[in-house]
């Protein structure tokens, strides 16, 4: 069953193997924990977390030393009969990335989520770690897949793990929470597939290669793109689709914040990336990236406004997230329209992924210290947070460093990204945008000040000790927030592994 | 041969939407939920079985015109059952109708 | 106007009306009665598209199992219906127009087909005899595109672990609250037990022909699913408590052997979910009888819903 | 022209505006949950309408998007399972089955010690 001659320059590449092996690792994690239970959590656990951080490293290296996309035809059959994965240089940074936060995410939740010895299996404990390794699989198909349809699939399994990870504790609010996300992500799954419908039956194909050489602008296509987007961002939750977020975020325990704000919603924002400039590159024209960019400025103006009138810190968080998903919006612009060459070796294409990394650590961070905070104090009223920064010192830091880079700060992988950004919109000659950068990081500065500036005042009660072993979470917390730190290294300019496997600069024949 | 059975089969399919019919109208005008049960179940059975009968002829393999019987009585059984659910369940909360 | 097109005229004005019905209805309850016609409607449009396997999917989870569960809440839920504040006038106004204009929109595009019809029905076909499958639709689902639907099985479990994460903390592990009919020797018992062996076997069948025929493990699985809620309400068997592990086993058995089969690719053929020449047929019908009974327990248990007493 | 294929083609696009509409304008969930439904048959019938007109090498259709619809409503199927039992279980919280919620502000707190 050799795969007949390919129709595409692309063919199994011989890393190619690693994709499969990035999803099909968490897969049988899950199929493990429910089969085995509650007991076997630890060891299952701690071998496929290092094995996974283990692929996506070796994926990353093999896109980096070879300079060329990984792919993988599933069973040897090449599109648009088969399903193909495909890593390019964003993939395996997406990979990276999820692998890194994914496992931070682990390191801080084995206390908590840890299954009692000697006592019948819990609920909590096995269902974290089922969902914690789905998101991770549902994550690994996104960014490395090549079909449509495959990616709906994944979507699906995407919110099947996040929507349950936000009422796990099992509250009123948060099943109330839980329900509302749930029937938002029912109604963009269903938008998306409708999109895909309408793709298949215009252009005969679903993979992301060959449609780029297929579509054409023309209404169908609009139309397909259009529903697909108002889907995807229904998911992403940018403004004004954003309702469901802040309840779901804040009501989910500490490391399911982290993975839900850092990871998932990226996952959407990655696939409409794909859609438009992978899939349909020839579609995007100044007014829809506009149009997407306005929504996100809307987020980090709205949401940042609202972060700042919060009195609860977890709520606070969350509608920052809302905000700094509205940068991820300015690359439609700044890099779908550049004004020479292609998109890729522009400075809005790697300023936009680096806010996506470095909001990715930064948030996960952010939330576990929250949690910390939370589980100090037995409550997260950010008025009464006097002391804290005394209490919790190496905590109060991280989430300091944190904000650097929601503000945008050197040294931060958050200034990287807006700086890149601002490059860009004054070299594209949209203005605008920089002016909503600087607002927008003006407020994240108010929000992040009132909670340290808070936490940095005295107080007339005293701590009580805390535990020992909290002392380890911090540690995780601390480093992630210093992985957002440590992408300030990255030079000033385009990045040359963000453009690894991108196609070439769409030329689409009008019809 | 042929005209006679395609006769048939016209004849007993229309009987048997007849049926159908009937049985739609009763569940429409009858005024409770028994006479209205009454009705469907009779309608079914008789109408589904004339249906059946009248495509037998139809079929062409021995196995065909098994299936068709099977569903039929796969119906009769059905029905009859969840006719008596019913029933029970409105005896037991309206005893005294 | 052939007779057929007139069929299908009234079938699809029938749709349409209990379509409409099921949004606008005042009850919860018979709406979701309706659905379940619904269901059933569309399996027969199905059929006229001549795509029997969706057809027999269609009536088998689209209306039999959601049905089920729909019927089920919304019997649950039916004193809660008075509370609900209904949407303003303006904006449903706004909304419907908008709705139309979709709906107008995506018509223009069915009646003004691409020039160029795509289709991949010749190469679905020319590779067929590679798999000694007969089906086409098996031969996407299992051979060409065998990684959505393994991924398709993991979310069945995930759906299963969601479902069941709804519980309290102190029921976990315990049994799914599905509602058991309280008279025991009630002619539903007699309905379960001669409806069951005969269920059984059909499921089995649906599954076995699938490979050359419509059918298959989805189809299958529903079909012994049914069965086996209706022997759990019907009171001959219990509801099994969600500690059990041969339930856990039953249920990650299918995506687990699919999964083996699939990696043994790397190994034995042409990489993750290929098959070795000659063997593509054996090991799909193993895969699908583990998947047809992990499939029966999966729906099965999902529509007896989150454990919801302790197991004795 | 019209044939049967057109007509269940536009019966399609029918059953969406219908979904969509119930799902946006109606209070209650287990309705948005039939709503949901409705759109995803719709999404289906316009796949095999697809797949009908794609009928080739001896085939009535095109067996790709036939065997993706069945995966599409078995997930669909999935997704009707999780917010049935989200819903059932916030009504055996609540007494209601509803979302009008208060400020996320004043609700009740979530973020104890965990």
């Amino acid at each position: 069953m050799m795969p007949s001659a390919a129709l595409l320059t692309d063919a199994t590449t011989a890393e190619g193997f690693l994709l499969v092996l990035a999803i099909v690792l968490p897969v049988i994690g899950i199929l493990l924990l429910f089969a085995l239970g509650g007991r076997y959590i630890e060891r299952i656990v701690l071998f496929l977390i290092p094995a996974g951080l283990g692929v996506a490293a070796a994926v990353f290296t093999a896109v980096w030393r070879g300079g060329q996309a990984l792919v993988y035809f599933v069973g040897g059959w090449e599109p648009p009969l088969g399903i193909a994965l495909r890593a390019d240089g964003l993939s395996a940074a997406m990979m990276v990335t999820v692998a890194i936060v994914i496992g931070g995410t682990a390191l801080f939740a084995r206390q908590e989520f840890g299954q009692p010895r000697g006592r019948p299996e819990a609920r909590a404990p096995l269902v974290f770690w089922i969902l914690l390794l789905a998101i991770w699989a549902a994550l690994n198909i996104i960014v490395v897949g090549d079909d449509l349809f495959n990616l709906y699939v994944a979507l699906e399994l995407l919110t099947f793990a996040a929507v349950p990870l936000v009422c796990l504790k099992g509250y009123e609010d948060t099943i109330k929470a839980a329900l509302r996300y749930m029937l938002f992500a029912l109604f963009g799954s269903m938008l998306y597939l409708f999109g895909t419908v309408l793709i298949y039956g215009a252009y005969g194909t679903l993979d992301i290669v060959l449609l780029a050489g297929r579509v054409h602008a023309e209404p169908v296509a609009w139309i397909a793109a259009g529903l697909m987007t108002m889907g995807l961002l229904a998911k992403t939750a940018l403004f004004p689709f954003h309702l469901w977020l802040p309840p779901a975020h804040a009501g989910a325990p500490a490391p399911g914040s982290a993975v839900l704000s850092a990871l998932v919603v990226k996952g959407s924002f990655f696939l409409i990336v794909r859609l438009w400039f992978d899939a349909m590159p020839g579609l995007m024209n100044f007014a829809a990236a506009q149009v997407l960019a306005t929504l996100g400025a809307g987020a980090i103006l709205f949401g940042s406004v609202l972060a700042l009138r919060q009195q609860r810190l977890k709520l606070l968080i969350a509608y920052s997230t809302i905000a700094q998903i509205g940068y991820l919006f300015f690359i439609f612009p700044l890099a779908a329209i550049a004004t020479a060459g292609d998109p890729w070796s522009g400075f809005g294409w790697t300023g936009g992924w680096m806010q996506l990394f470095s909001h990715a650590f930064a948030k996960a961070a952010m939330f576990m210290a929250a949690g910390l905070i939370a589980e100090t104090l037995g409550h997260d009223r950010i008025a009464e947070f006097g002391g804290v920064a005394r209490a919790l010192p190496i905590t109060t830091f991280t989430f300091g460093i944190a904000g650097l880079s929601l503000m945008g700060v050197p040294p931060s992988g958050g200034f990287v990204a807006k700086w890149l950004l601002l490059q860009a919109s004054v070299m594209e000659g949209q203005w605008w945008w920089a002016a909503v950068m600087l607002v927008g990081g003006l407020l994240a500065g108010g929000y992040i000040f009132m909670v340290l500036g808070k936490a940095l005042s005295s107080t007339d009660v005293p701590f009580e000790a805390r535990d020992s072993v909290a002392r380890g979470r911090e540690f995780v917390a601390l480093a992630l927030a210093l992985c957002a730190v440590l992408l300030s290294l990255v030079p000033l300019r385009p990045s040359e592994f963000l453009q690894i496997g991108r196609p070439a600069v769409p030329v689409v024949a009008p019809p | 041969m042929t005209l006679a059975l395609n006769i048939f089969t016209v004849l007993a399919v229309s009987a048997g939407t007849f049926f159908f019919l009937a049985g739609t109208a009763g569940l429409l005008r009858f005024p409770d939920a028994l006479t209205r049960l009454h009705a469907l179940t009779k309608a079914d059975n008789l109408g589904l079985g004339l249906i059946v009968l009248g495509l037998l002829p139809l079929v062409e393999r021995s196995f065909g015109a098994l299936k068709l019987i099977s569903i039929w009585l796969l119906v009769q059984l059905s029905g009859a059952i969840v006719a008596q659910l019913i029933a029970d369940f409105v005896r037991r909360r309206e005893p005294l109708s | 106007m052939t007779l057929t097109f007139i069929f299908n005229v009234v079938l699809v004005a029938l749709l349409l009306t209990v379509a409409t019905w099921i949004i606008v209805a005042r009850a919860a309850f018979s709406a979701a009665v309706a659905f379940v016609a619904y269901g059933l409607l569309l399996a027969l449009v199905w059929v006229e598209l001549s795509a029997i396997d969706v057809a027999l999917t269609e009536a088998a989870i689209g209306s039999g199992v959601t049905g089920m569960l729909l019927l089920g809440a919304a019997s649950r839920l039916r004193e809660t219906e008075a509370t609900a504040v209904p949407a303003g006038r303006p904006l449903t106004s706004a909304v419907a127009v908008l709705c139309a204009l979709i709906a107008a929109g995506l018509a223009a595009i069915v009646l003004f087909p691409p020039s160029i019809v795509f289709t991949l029905a010749p190469q679905a076909m020319a590779r067929l005899p590679e798999s000694g499958l007969g089906n086409p639709v098996a031969g996407v689902l299992f051979v060409y595109r065998a990684f959505d639907t393994l991924l398709e099985k993991v979310v069945l479990v995930l759906a299963l672990v969601s479902v069941w994460s709804l519980a309290p903390d102190r029921f976990w592990g315990g049994v799914p609250g599905l509602h058991v009919y309280q008279q025991p020797n009630s002619v539903l018992t007699l309905l379960a037990q001669l409806l069951a062996p005969l269920g059984i076997v059909m499921g089995i069948y649906m599954f076995w022909t699938g490979a050359n025929n419509p059918g298959g493990a989805f189809q299958g699985g529903t079909v012994l699913a049914a069965m086996w809620v209706l022997v759990m309400i019907a009171g001959l068997q219990n509801v099994p408590s969600t500690d059990r592990r041969a339930l856990r086993y039953l249920v990650v058995l299918g995506p687990s052997i699919f999964l083996t089969i699939g990696l043994a690719g790397f190994l034995l053929a042409n990489g993750f979910l290929a098959y070795p020449p000659g063997y593509a047929k054996p090991l799909i019908i193993v895969a699908e009888a583990a998947l047809t009974l992990s499939i029966g327990v999966t729906l099965g248990l999902l529509t007896a819903g989150p454990p919801e007493r302790v197991a004795r | 022209m019209m044939n049967a294929i057109t007509l269940f083609g536009l019966c399609g696009p029918a059953l969406v505006g219908l979904g969509l509409f119930g799902l946006i304008t109606n209070p209650q969930p287990v309705r948005k949950i039939l709503a949901f439904n409705i759109l995803g048959s719709g999404t289906f019938l316009l796949f095999g309408v697809i797949a009908r007109r794609g009928a080739a090498a001896g085939l009535d259709g095109d067996p790709v998007p036939q065997a993706l619809v069945i995966t599409g409503i078995v997930v669909a199927f999935a997704a009707t399972a999780m917010a049935i039992a989200l819903l059932l279980r916030l009504f055996e919280e609540t007494g209601r089955a509803s979302l009008n919620s208060s400020n996320p502000n004043n609700a009740s707190e979530t973020t104890d010690a965990s």
